[in-house]
C-alpha cells in the first residue's frame, strides 16, 4: 500500500492568511493513500525539514507532497531533503498553493477548496511516481570552437590556458573574423589589428589549441560530454606544411576578383590571403576563379613556387571527432542595405556601408589608409552617416537595436576629422545610445569636433551634378533637411548569419525570430544554451560590440571549464521511456525529437513458439532532455515521459475535476 | 478568361483620356475585358479619412461584382487601385471587418482575385509582347517616369513595385522605343489631394517634380494615375513645360494608334507639339 | 382476430410507452436499429442489431459508491420501480433467440437479477417474416417465418393492417390493454399462408444435423487457419448476434466515489481471455474464432441442447470480410466431410 | 475483366513459382456468389482462386502486418495507399512485398442495390452500367449509382506504379475529388446542433472496434484505447466515452487517413466515419498546405511543422 | 446555475514560460478568479489533445492550453508542434458540438504574469456567462 504524506505550510502568513490551512490538512487526511498529515510554519526552514525527515522514518512514508509554493521554488530544496531520509527523491511532489492560490486570491472561501484540488492533484500524481536515478555519462574533454572570430579566439585561448585541447574551425582561410577588417577600436582608438594579430598569433601557438581553417562543421551528434562532430576541411590547394608564405605565388596570379576582405572595394588573387597577417599565413586557391581549375589552363603559381607547395590534387578532408562541449562563435554579418531603396546603395557608388569605410580608413585597405570616394577617388568633403539602417525598422529591417553602431559611427566621424580636417559630418540618428563605459564621453567628443547629428531619419538620397543630395528631417526643429554630401555611410545592422538556422538545427539550439541563437535563460544564463553543453560566445547571440563578445567568449570558456572539472556528469531522470511491449515500432516519435534521442533497436523476443525479431523505438537518456512532445506523437502509449506519465496526467485531471 | 474593367469616376471625367487610351490599348493588345457593369464610385480621396467600414464597403461592393463574374478586377485609376487593394487586403485580414461589410453588402467577399492596375495587366501580358506589338518606334523620347504615391504605397498592400526603387514602368515604357531618364523624384508626392485646399504647396511639388525631370534630360513625364496627371498637367509653373502623358497613351501611340483615339488632345500642356517635333505624330 | 390499421400504430405504441418501455426498431441515419422508442418506428426493416439489448443493455450501472472502507460505503443505484419491457416486433428469431439468453441468464444455479426482472414482466410481439432477406437462414435452426417460440404475442401483416394473436397470458394482457386500439374481425388467412411458403434463400446451402457432433473431432482441424485467416478480430458478429451473451463487470473510480458496470464483452477480442500474469489462452485469432464457432455449435448444444443460433444472418450483414455463421456452417461442412 | 483476371492469376501464380512470396493476400469469391472476400494464399495451386472483386471488396492491405514474409498483395489505388501507410508507418518492409497492382472500374457496394432486387444470383459489369441478376431476371442500374463511398472520391482508377506487377487494362475509373460538402454541412450547423447530431450517431456505436481493426492506419500492436492502465478509454460504452473513443480514433489517423473508407463500410451500424476523417483532412489541407493529404508521406504532417504555421493563438 | 457557480478551468502549461507566467502571477499579486488549477507538463509538446476530452468528460467547464511563444520554446520546438496539434483538435472539437470557447490556447511566457491574469480573468468571465459544461461530460 502506497503511504503518502501531505506536508501543509502556512509560509507564515502568506499562505495561512488567505488560506484556511487547517482545513486544508484535514481534508487532505481523507485523500485515500494519505496515512499522514501535518502543518508547517515554514517548511522550506530547518525545523520543517526535519519534521518532513522525521515523518518519513516514524510514518513509513514512501511518498511525499509538500503543499507550499512553487516547485520551481523548493522543489529541489524537499528531493534533497527526502533522500537525506532514505527516500527517492523523485517521489516527492509539490503542490503549488502559494504562488497559484494564496497570492492571487484573497477570499479564503474560494482559495482553500481551490487549495484542497491543488494537494489532491499533487496526491494523485505522486501516488503514480516512481523511483527514478539519474544515470552518469562520462566526459570528454575536449572543446570544439566553431568560428575563429575575437569570440572564437578568446574562448579557444581560454580554455586551453586551462589545460584543455580546443580545435577552432573556421570556415574562413584565415581566422580574425570581423575584428580584422576593423580599423580602429571604440573607445580608445587603438588598432584594431595591433590588439587582434597577437592574440590571433597566440591561438595558433598555443599548444592546446588546434585551428582548422577554411573548413566548416557539416554534422553534430551526441550530446553533452560526448558530441561527435564532423568537420570538412576544405582543399587549399597548397601544402601548409611546405609553403614558406614568401608570396610569389600571390604575385604571378593573373586572376583575380573582389576581394570580400576589402569589402568589394579592391580586389585580390585567385591564390590569396585575405590580408597580410592572416594566420595561418599560407595561402588559399579559390578553386571557383582559378584557371587552373575553371580551365584546366594556368598553373603559374604552381611554377613559380620555389619549394612546391602548390598541390592542385588536394582534396577535402573530413574528419570525425569527439568533443565534451562545443561553443559557438559563428559571429554576425552586415545587414543587406540594397533593400533600402531610397538609399541607392548600389546604385550610387559613393553611398557605402560602415564596414566599407572601415576599410577605407584602414591602411592596409585599398586606399592605403587615404579615404577616397569609391566613385572618382576624390577626397570627400561633406560626409552623411545614417544610422539604424535595418535595425530598430520593422518595416524594412529588424526591430531591435543593433548597439554598435552608434558608437561606431562616433567613432568614424572622429576618424573623418583626425583624416580630414576640413571635412564636415552629419550624422542622422533616431536616438544615441552610449551606455558603457567611456561610451558618451567618445560620443561627446565626436560632437565637439564638429559632428553636426541631426534627429532624424533620411528619407531619399539621390545624385546631383557629381553630389548626393541626402533629404532628411530634422524632427527637433521639424524641417527638412537637405545636405550636399560627397559621400554616405550607412551603419548598417548586425545580422545573424544567412546560415544561422541550419547550424543551430545541427547544434540542436533554438534561435530568435531573426536567427540570433538563443541563450538558456537571458539573465541568468546568458552564455548557455537549451542543449547542455552547447555554449555561446560573441556576435551569433545577437549584436554586441567587441568588449562585450570577448567577455562573453569568456564566460564561455568558464562554462566548459567547469563542465571539463567533472570527470562524469549525472543525467535528469525526467527523461522518455518506451514500453516496448506496446511499442509498434513506426518511430514517428523520433521525428518530433528536438535532440535527436530517438533511435530505433531491433529485439528479439518470442511470439508463441517462434522467436521474432522487431524494431522498437529506444531511448538515449543521454540526449532526451524530457520535453515529452514524443509522447503525443506516440499512438500506441508506448512511450511515456518519466515523471510526467500519461497515467500520472490523467489521474491529475481526474482529481482536478472531483 | 480576361479581366473586370473598371474605370471609375475619374476616368469618366478629367481622365478620359486615360479610358480611352487604356481601351485602345487593350483592344489593341487583344485583353479581353469587360466594363464591371453597375459599378460604382471606390471612395477615393475622401471616404477613408471619414469612416471606415464605408471606405472598405464602397471598393468591396465592386470587388464582389467582379468576384461573381469569376475574373480579377482591374482598374486603370492609381487611387481606385489604392482603395481596392486596401479594402481587399482589409477583408482578407480581419473577419471582424468582413462580417461588418458584408452586412452592408450581402454578399460575401472571398477575396479570390488580386485586384490589378493596368499596369499589372500589361505586366502580365508581358513587356516584351508589348514590345513586339509595337508598330511605332518612339525614338529619341526622354521619358520622365512618374510613380506617385498610390501605386506603390502603403506597400503593406499596394506593391505594385519596389516603392523607393520602382523600375516597372520603364520597362514598360522602353518597349516603345522610348529612353527612361534615371531620375530621382519617380515616388515623390505631387500633393494632389491637397490642390485645392493649398493651391501654392502643390504648385511647388509639382513644379519641383518637373524641374527636377527637365533636370535629368527628360522631355515629358509619363505616369498612370489621374490625379498625378492633372495635378503636374495644370499645376507645374518652371521655365520648361513638360506634356504629361499617361503610360496608355504613350503605349498607344508606339502601337500607331491615332493621338486623337488616345485622347491626347485633351491635355493642358501641349502633348501633341513635342510628338510633332520628334515626329511621332 | 384483433387488428389495427398501420397508420394507428404509432399512437398505439404512444400509448404503451406510459405503461411499458418500448423497444422497437427505427430509422437511425442509414441504418434502422432496434432501441427505446422515441416516436418512431419502422416496421419494414429488419434491424442490424437485435434485441438483446432491451434485456441485457450494452452497458448498465449496476451501483455507485461513496465513501472509504475506513470512512465507510454507501451503495445507491438500485433497480427497481421500472416499467415492464414490451419487444415490438421481434422476429421469429429474435424471440427464439430470447429463449436461448434465458437459459443462460434465468436458468441454473444463479439466475441474474437484473435480467430477471427486466425480463419478468416483459411481452415480445412478434411480426411474421413476410419477405426474408438473403441472409437469413432461420430454417436450418427450425425457426420459420411464422415460429412462435419465445413470443408473446404474434402479429401477421398484410398490405394495410396488423394482426394480433396473443399466445400468452403476458400477451392477452397486453392486447387487452390496448383494446380502444385495436378492432375484431378477420383472419389473414393469405398472410398464414404466405408465412408457411415464404422460402429462405440460403436453407438449402446450410446444414446443421450432426454439426455438433461432426466438430467433436475438429477441434485442431485445419479449416480454423483458414477461416480466421480472414477475420479482422472485431467484435461486430458477437455484439450484434442476438444470442452472444458476455459481458465484463468493471469500476470506474473517482476519488472516493465510483460507478460498478457491467458491460458486453466479445470473445473476439484478443484480451478477452487475457490473464492478470499476461497469459492469453487464446492468442490468436484462430483460437478466437475456433472458440466463436464452437461455442454456437458444438458447447452450447452439449451445454443447453441447441445451438446457439438462430439463424438471424445479422453476423452476414455485419462482418465486412464474409465470416459469419452462414459461411461456417458452410466451410465446416465441406471440412468434415 | 476476364482478360486481368487470368493476368492476375498468372502473376499470382509466378510470384510464387519464383520463389518471390510465401504468403499471398488477394480476394476470392464469397458466401455469395457475386461478392469476394480477403483469401491468404499459401501455394501457387490457389491462384485460381483469385478475383477482381466486382462488389463488395474489402482492403487488404491490413493483412499483410501478420503474413508470413515475403508476402505478396494485389491492390488497386485505395488499396495501395494503405500499403503505403503501413511502409510509412514501418509496420511492413516494402522489400518483404511483392505487389501486383491493378487497375480499377470501381467496386459495386451492394447495400446501394435496391431492397426490391435482393435475392441477388449474379452481377455483372456492362459498359457504364451493372446488370443485378435475380430470380425475376436481369436489371440494369447505373454504374456510378451503386458504387462504393470510396470510389467516388477515388485517387485513381490506374494501378498504382509502385508495384512490381502492374495490371492495368485501361478501364480505371477517373480520379474523383473528394467532395467536402458533407463537412461544409456539419461546419455550417450551431454547436449545439452538431453536438445533437454526433451524440445521435454515437448512440448507435456498439464499440465493436470493426473502424479501427479494420484501418490500415491503425495498426499498432496493441491499441492504446485497450489498455486497461492509463485508461484512455473505459469500457462503458456511454456517451462521453463515445465522444473519446471517436475523438481519439478519429485524431490517431489525422494526417495519416489514406481516404480509403474502409472504416465506414466495416461499421456494421452505418456511422459516418469519414465525415470525421475527411474534417481533419481538409484542415491539415487548409491549414498545413498540404496536397492531398491523404498521399502517405516521408513525415507525418503532425511529426513536423511550419515557423510560419498559421497563428490563431496569442 | 446558482449565482456563485465557478466554472473549473482546468489548465494544462508547461514548466518553463507558461506555469512560470502563473508563478509572476502570484509573485506579482494579481489577483484573478479561483477558477482555473494548473496541471504542470514540461513543455506543450506533452499535452496530449485527448487530455482535453478527458478534461471535459470529467466536468471541467473549460481547458486551458498554454506554452511558451513559439520560437522561445525551452526544447526549441515543442510548442511548435503543439501549435499543429491543436489547431487540429480545437477545430475538431468544435466540429464535434464543443463550444470553441471552452477551450483556449495561448502563448504565455515566463514575463507574461499579467498576461497570465487575463486570460485566466477573461476565460472565466466567458465561461460563466456559458454556464457549465454539459457535453462530453459524463454524469456521476
Amino acid at each position: 500500500m502506497i503511504r503518502v504524506g501531505v506536508f501543509v505550510c502556512w509560509c507564515g502568513s502568506n499562505i495561512a492568511g488567505t488560506v484556511d490551512v487547517g482545513k486544508v490538512a484535514e481534508e487532505a487526511a481523507r485523500i485515500p493513500g494519505v496515512v499522514h498529515v501535518e502543518q508547517n510554519k515554514y517548511t522550506c526552514s530547518d525545523p520543517g525539514q526535519d519534521s518532513i525527515r522525521k515523518a518519513i522514518k516514524e510514518h513509513r512514508l514512501d511518498r511525499v507532497v509538500v503543499a507550499a509554493c512553487s516547485p520551481r521554488m523548493h522543489e529541489n530544496t524537499f528531493r534533497k531533503c527526502a533522500a537525506s531520509a532514505g527516500l527517492n527523491p523523485y517521489l516527492v511532489e509539490m503542490a503549488n498553493i502559494r504562488e497559484h492560490c494564496s497570492w492571487v486570491h484573497s477570499d479564503m472561501s474560494v482559495s482553500t477548496p481551490k487549495a484542497v484540488d491543488i494537494v489532491r492533484r499533487a496526491v494523485a500524481k505522486v501516488k503514480r511516481c516512481v523511483p527514478l536515478h539519474p544515470s552518469t555519462i562520462p566526459v570528454e574533454k575536449r572543446a570544439l570552437v566553431i568560428g575563429g572570430g575575437i569570440a572564437g579566439i578568446q574562448a579557444a585561448l581560454d580554455i586551453a590556458e586551462a589545460g584543455y585541447d580546443v580545435t577552432v574551425v573556421e570556415r574562413e582561410p584565415t581566422i580574425g573574423g570581423r575584428m580584422a577588417q576593423l580599423d580602429k577600436t571604440f573607445p580608445t582608438l587603438d588598432c584594431s589589428s595591433c590588439i587582434l594579430t597577437p592574440k590571433m598569433v597566440d591561438a595558433a601557438s598555443h599548444p592546446g589549441i588546434r585551428i582548422l581553417t577554411y573548413a566548416e562543421v557539416e554534422e553534430i551528434s551526441g550530446y553533452v560530454g560526448n558530441f561527435e562532430v564532423r568537420v570538412r576541411k576544405r582543399a587549399r590547394s597548397v601544402d601548409e606544411a611546405r609553403c614558406t608564405a614568401c608570396g610569389i605565388c600571390i604575385l604571378k596570379c593573373p586572376t583575380s576578383r573582389d576581394s570580400e576582405f576589402n569589402m568589394g572595394l579592391g580586389t585580390r588573387k585567385a591564390i590569396y590571403m585575405p590580408f597580410p597577417q592572416a594566420v595561418p599565413n599560407k595561402p588559399t586557391i579559390d578553386r571557383e576563379i582559378c584557371r587552373h581549375f575553371t580551365a584546366g589552363k594556368c598553373g603559374i603559381c604552381q611554377k613559380v613556387c620555389p619549394s612546391g607547395a602548390v598541390d592542385f590534387s588536394q582534396e577535402d578532408q573530413v574528419l570525425t571527432e569527439k568533443f565534451g562541449a562545443v561553443v559557438a562563435a559563428t559571429g554576425a554579418t552586415q545587414f543587406s542595405v540594397e533593400v533600402y531603396g531610397e538609399y541607392g546603395y548600389g546604385r550610387y557608388p559613393d553611398v557605402i556601408t560602415g564596414l566599407e569605410l572601415e576599410r577605407l580608413i584602414s591602411s592596409t585597405g585599398p586606399t592605403d589608409g587615404k579615404i577616397r570616394r569609391p566613385s572618382d577617388g576624390k577626397i570627400p568633403k561633406t560626409v552623411v552617416f545614417i544610422k539604424c539602417v535595418g535595425s530598430r525598422d520593422e518595416n524594412k529591417g529588424y526591430p531591435y537595436c543593433s548597439k554598435a553602431c552608434c558608437m561606431y559611427t562616433a567613432k568614424h566621424a572622429i576618424l573623418l576629422k583626425e583624416k580630414i580636417p576640413s571635412a564636415s559630418a552629419y550624422v542622422f540618428y533616431m536616438d544615441v545610445r552610449a551606455g558603457g563605459k567611456d561610451y558618451e564621453e567618445f560620443y561627446k567628443r565626436s560632437q565637439e569636433m564638429g559632428t553636426r547629428y541631426v534627429r532624424g531619419r533620411v528619407s531619399r538620397i539621390y545624385p546631383l551634378d557629381g553630389k548626393l543630395i541626402v533629404q532628411g528631417e530634422d524632427t527637433l526643429l521639424g524641417e527638412r533637411v537637405e545636405v550636399e554630401a560627397d559621400l554616405v555611410v550607412l551603419a548598417a545592422a548586425m545580422v545573424p548569419q544567412p546560415d544561422a538556422p541550419e547550424m543551430a538545427r545541427k547544434l540542436g539550439i533554438s534561435y530568435n525570430q531573426y536567427g540570433f541563437f538563443s541563450e538558456a535563460h537571458p539573465k541568468l544564463r546568458p552564455v548557455e544554451t537549451n542543449t547542455a553543453g552547447v555554449f555561446l560566445a560573441g556576435t551569433c547571440q545577437g549584436p554586441k560590440d567587441i568588449p562585450e563578445t570577448v567577455a562573453q567568449a569568456s564566460a564561455a570558456a568558464a562554462k566548459v571549464i567547469s563542465l571539463f572539472a567533472k570527470s562524469e556528469l549525472s543525467t535528469n531522470p525526467n527523461v522518455a521511456s518506451v514500453d516496448e511491449s506496446l511499442c509498434s515500432g513506426c518511430l514517428w516519435c523520433s521525428n518530433v525529437c528536438p535532440y535527436k534521442a530517438i533511435e530505433e533497436k531491433i529485439i528479439t523476443e518470442r511470439a508463441g513458439k517462434e522467436t521474432v525479431t522487431r524494431t522498437v523505438a529506444s531511448v538515449n537518456t543521454g540526449l532526451c532532455q524530457g520535453c515529452g512532445a514524443c509522447t503525443v506523437a506516440c499512438r500506441d502509449g508506448a512511450m511515456n515521459l518519466l515523471g510526467f506519465t500519461n497515467e500520472q496526467i490523467l489521474a491529475e485531471v481526474e482529481a482536478l475535476c472531483l | 478568361m480576361g479581366y473586370a474593367y473598371y474605370p471609375g469616376c475619374s476616368l469618366h471625367g478629367t481622365a478620359k483620356e486615360y479610358d480611352m487610351s487604356s481601351r485602345a490599348c487593350l483592344d489593341f493588345l487583344g485583353i479581353q475585358y469587360r466594363e464591371l457593369p453597375d459599378w460604382s464610385c471606390c471612395g477615393a480621396s475622401s471616404a477613408h479619412s471619414v469612416d471606415h467600414t464605408l471606405a472598405v464597403s464602397l471598393p468591396a461592393r465592386n470587388l464582389t461584382l467582379a468576384e461573381q463574374m469569376n475574373l480579377p478586377l482591374m482598374t486603370p485609376c492609381a487611387a481606385c487601385y489604392s482603395r481596392l487593394r486596401g479594402a481587399h487586403h482589409a477583408l482578407r485580414s480581419d473577419p471582424g471587418l468582413a462580417k461588418k461589410v458584408l452586412t452592408v453588402l450581402g454578399s460575401e467577399y472571398k477575396g479570390r482575385y488580386e485586384p490589378l492596375s493596368i499596369l499589372d495587366v500589361l505586366y502580365q501580358y508581358g513587356p516584351e509582347a508589348v514590345g513586339e506589338k509595337v508598330t511605332k518606334k518612339l525614338k529619341e523620347l526622354r521619358v520622365a517616369c512618374y510613380y506617385g504615391c498610390l501605386l506603390l504605397r502603403p506597400p503593406d498592400y499596394a506593391k505594385f513595385d519596389d516603392p523607393e526603387n520602382p523600375g516597372k514602368m520603364e520597362r514598360l515604357v522602353e518597349t516603345t522605343g522610348a529612353s527612361a531618364v534615371d531620375w530621382p523624384h519617380r515616388t515623390e508626392c505631387c500633393g494632389a489631394s491637397l490642390s485645392l485646399s493649398d493651391t501654392k504647396l502643390v504648385v511647388s511639388l509639382a513644379t519641383s517634380i518637373v524641374d527636377m525631370a527637365v533636370r535629368h534630360g527628360a522631355e515629358c513625364i509619363v505616369t498612370a494615375c489621374p490625379m498625378c496627371q492633372a495635378n503636374l498637367d495644370m499645376r507645374q509653373r518652371g521655365r520648361t513645360k513638360l506634356p504629361v502623358y499617361y503610360v496608355t497613351e504613350l503605349l498607344g501611340l508606339a502601337f500607331g494608334l491615332e493621338p486623337k483615339r488616345l485622347g491626347l488632345t485633351t491635355h493642358m500642356v501641349n502633348a501633341i507639339s513635342l510628338l510633332r517635333a520628334k515626329q511621332l505624330a | 382476430m384483433l387488428h389495427i390499421s398501420k397508420h394507428n400504430l404509432l399512437s398505439l405504441l404512444t400509448h404503451a410507452s406510459s405503461s411499458w418501455q418500448v423497444f422497437c426498431p427505427s430509422k437511425q441515419g442509414s441504418t434502422v436499429n432496434f432501441g427505446w422508442f422515441e416516436g418512431t418506428v419502422d416496421t419494414v426493416a429488419i434491424p442490424v442489431n437485435s434485441c438483446k439489448g432491451a434485456f441485457l443493455p450494452q452497458t448498465e450501472e449496476l451501483f455507485t459508491y461513496r465513501g472509504t472502507p475506513e470512512t465507510g460505503l454507501s451503495l445507491t443505484g438500485g433497480f427497481d420501480g421500472q416499467k415492464p419491457v414490451l419487444i415490438f416486433f421481434a422476429r421469429p428469431c429474435d424471440a427464439r433467440a430470447l429463449t436461448l439468453l434465458d437459459r443462460v441468464f434465468l436458468e441454473g444455479e444463479y439466475a441474474d437479477d437484473r435480467y430477471r426482472s427486466r425480463r419478468a414482466r416483459s411481452v415480445v410481439v412478434t411480426v411474421g417474416c413476410k419477405s426474408p432477406l438473403d441472409t437469413c437462414f432461420c430454417t436450418a435452426f427450425g425457426i420459420g417465418p411464422d415460429s412462435k417460440a419465445g413470443s408473446d404475442v404474434f402479429v401477421y401483416e398484410d398490405e394495410t393492417s396488423l394482426y394480433f394473436e396473443p399466445l400468452t397470458e403476458g400477451g392477452a394482457g397486453f392486447v387487452a390493454a390496448h383494446l380502444a386500439y385495436l378492432a375484431e374481425g378477420g383472419t389473414p388467412v393469405s398472410v398464414m399462408e404466405e408465412l408457411r411458403r415464404a422460402e429462405l434463400p440460403l436453407a438449402g446451402r446450410i446444414w446443421v444435423e450432426g454439426m455438433a457432433e461432426m466438430l467433436d473431432s475438429m477441434f485442431d482441424h485445419p479449416v480454423w487457419e483458414k477461416m480466421s485467416a480472414r477475420c479482422r478480430g472485431c467484435g461486430a458478429c458477437t455484439y450484434l448476434c442476438p444470442t452472444c451473451y458476455c459481458f465484463s463487470v468493471f469500476d470506474a473510480p473517482r476519488g472516493t466515489h465510483g460507478k460498478r458496470y457491467r458491460s458486453w464483452d466479445s470473445c473476439q477480442f484478443s484480451d478477452f481471455m487475457l490473464m492478470a500474469g499476461g497469459h492469453n489462452p487464446r492468442p490468436t485469432r484462430k483460437e478466437r474464432v475456433r472458440q466463436r464457432f464452437m461455442h454456437k455449435f458444438n458447447y452450447g448444444v452439449k451445454r443447453q441442447g441447441d445451438y446457439l443460433c438462430v439463424g438471424c444472418g445479422r453476423c452476414i450483414r455485419a462482418c465486412s470480410v464474409g465470416l459469419h455463421a452462414a459461411s461456417a456452417l458452410f466451410d465446416l461442412k465441406e471440412a468434415g466431410r | 475483366m476476364n482478360d486481368l483476371r487470368e493476368q492476375l492469376k498468372e502473376a499470382v501464380a509466378s510470384a510464387f513459382s519464383q520463389g518471390r512470396v510465401r504468403s499471398f493476400v488477394c480476394l476470392e469469391r464469397g458466401f455469395y456468389p457475386f461478392a469476394t472476400m480477403p483469401a491468404i494464399l499459401h501455394s501457387g495451386s490457389d491462384a485460381d482462386r483469385v478475383e477482381i472483386g466486382l462488389a463488395d471488396a474489402p482492403l487488404l492491405a491490413k493483412y499483410l502486418l501478420d503474413m508470413p514474409k515475403p508476402a505478396g498483395i494485389v491492390v488497386r489505388s485505395c488499396d495501395a495507399l494503405g500499403v503505403s501507410r503501413l511502409i510509412r508507418d514501418r509496420r511492413v518492409k516494402r522489400e518483404d512485398l511483392y505487389i501486383i497492382s491493378i487497375s480499377c472500374p470501381g467496386v459495386v457496394d451492394t447495400a446501394k442495390i435496391p431492397m426490391s432486387m435482393h435475392r441477388i444470383t449474379a452481377l455483372e459489369k456492362a459498359g457504364d452500367a451493372l446488370i443485378v441478376h435475380t430470380a425475376l431476371g436481369p436489371t440494369e442500374l447505373p454504374w456510378s449509382s451503386v458504387l462504393l463511398d470510396r470510389c467516388l472520391a477515388c485517387v485513381s482508377g490506374a494501378a498504382s506504379t509502385d508495384a512490381d506487377v502492374v495490371l492495368d487494362d485501361g478501364r480505371g475509373k477517373p480520379p474523383a475529388p473528394v467532395d467536402y460538402s458533407e463537412i461544409d454541412e456539419v461546419e455550417h450547423m450551431a454547436p449545439d446542433e452538431r453536438y445533437a447530431m454526433w451524440e445521435k450517431e454515437f448512440a448507435k456505436c456498439i464499440r465493436c472496434f470493426a473502424c479501427r481493426n479494420a484501418c490500415p492506419a491503425c495498426s499498432c500492436r496493441k491499441c492504446s484505447l485497450d489498455l486497461p492502465e492509463p485508461e484512455w478509454l473505459s469500457r462503458a460504452v456511454i456517451l462521453p466515452e463515445q465522444f473519446m473513443f471517436h475523438f481519439t480514433r478519429a485524431y490517431h489517423v489525422a494526417g495519416r487517413c489514406v481516404g480509403c473508407g474502409e472504416c465506414e463500410r466495416a461499421c456494421p451500424v452505418g456511422l459516418p466515419l469519414m465525415k470525421l476523417n475527411r474534417k481533419f483532412t481538409r484542415d491539415i489541407e487548409t491549414l498545413f498546405g498540404v496536397d492531398d493529404a491523404r498521399i502517405p508521406r516521408d513525415v507525418e504532417v503532425l511529426g513536423t511543422f511550419l515557423p510560419d504555421d498559421p497563428e490563431e493563438f496569442c | 446555475m446558482s449565482l456563485d457557480w465557478q466554472p473549473k478551468i482546468v489548465g494544462f502549461t508547461c514548466n518553463w514560460c507558461s506555469y512560470a507566467g502563473a508563478d509572476l502571477a502570484g509573485t506579482s499579486r494579481m489577483s484573478y478568479p479561483a477558477s482555473v488549477r494548473i496541471i504542470r507538463v514540461p513543455c506543450s509538446g506533452r499535452i496530449n489533445p485527448v487530455f482535453v476530452i478527458r478534461a471535459f468528460q470529467r466536468g471541467a467547464d473549460g481547458v486551458l492550453v498554454a506554452g511558451c511563444h513559439p520560437g522561445d520554446c525551452h526544447y526549441s520546438t515543442g510548442n511548435m508542434y503543439a501549435r499543429r496539434r491543436f489547431l487540429i483538435a480545437r477545430r475538431f472539437m468544435e466540429y464535434l458540438g464543443m463550444d470553441p470557447a471552452r477551450l483556449e490556447i495561448h502563448w504565455i511566457s515566463a514575463s507574461e504574469g499579467q498576461k497570465f491574469q487575463e486570460v485566466i480573468k477573461n476565460m472565466t468571465d466567458r465561461i460563466h456567462a456559458m454556464g457549465p459544461n454539459r457535453k462530453m461530460r459524463e454524469i456521476l
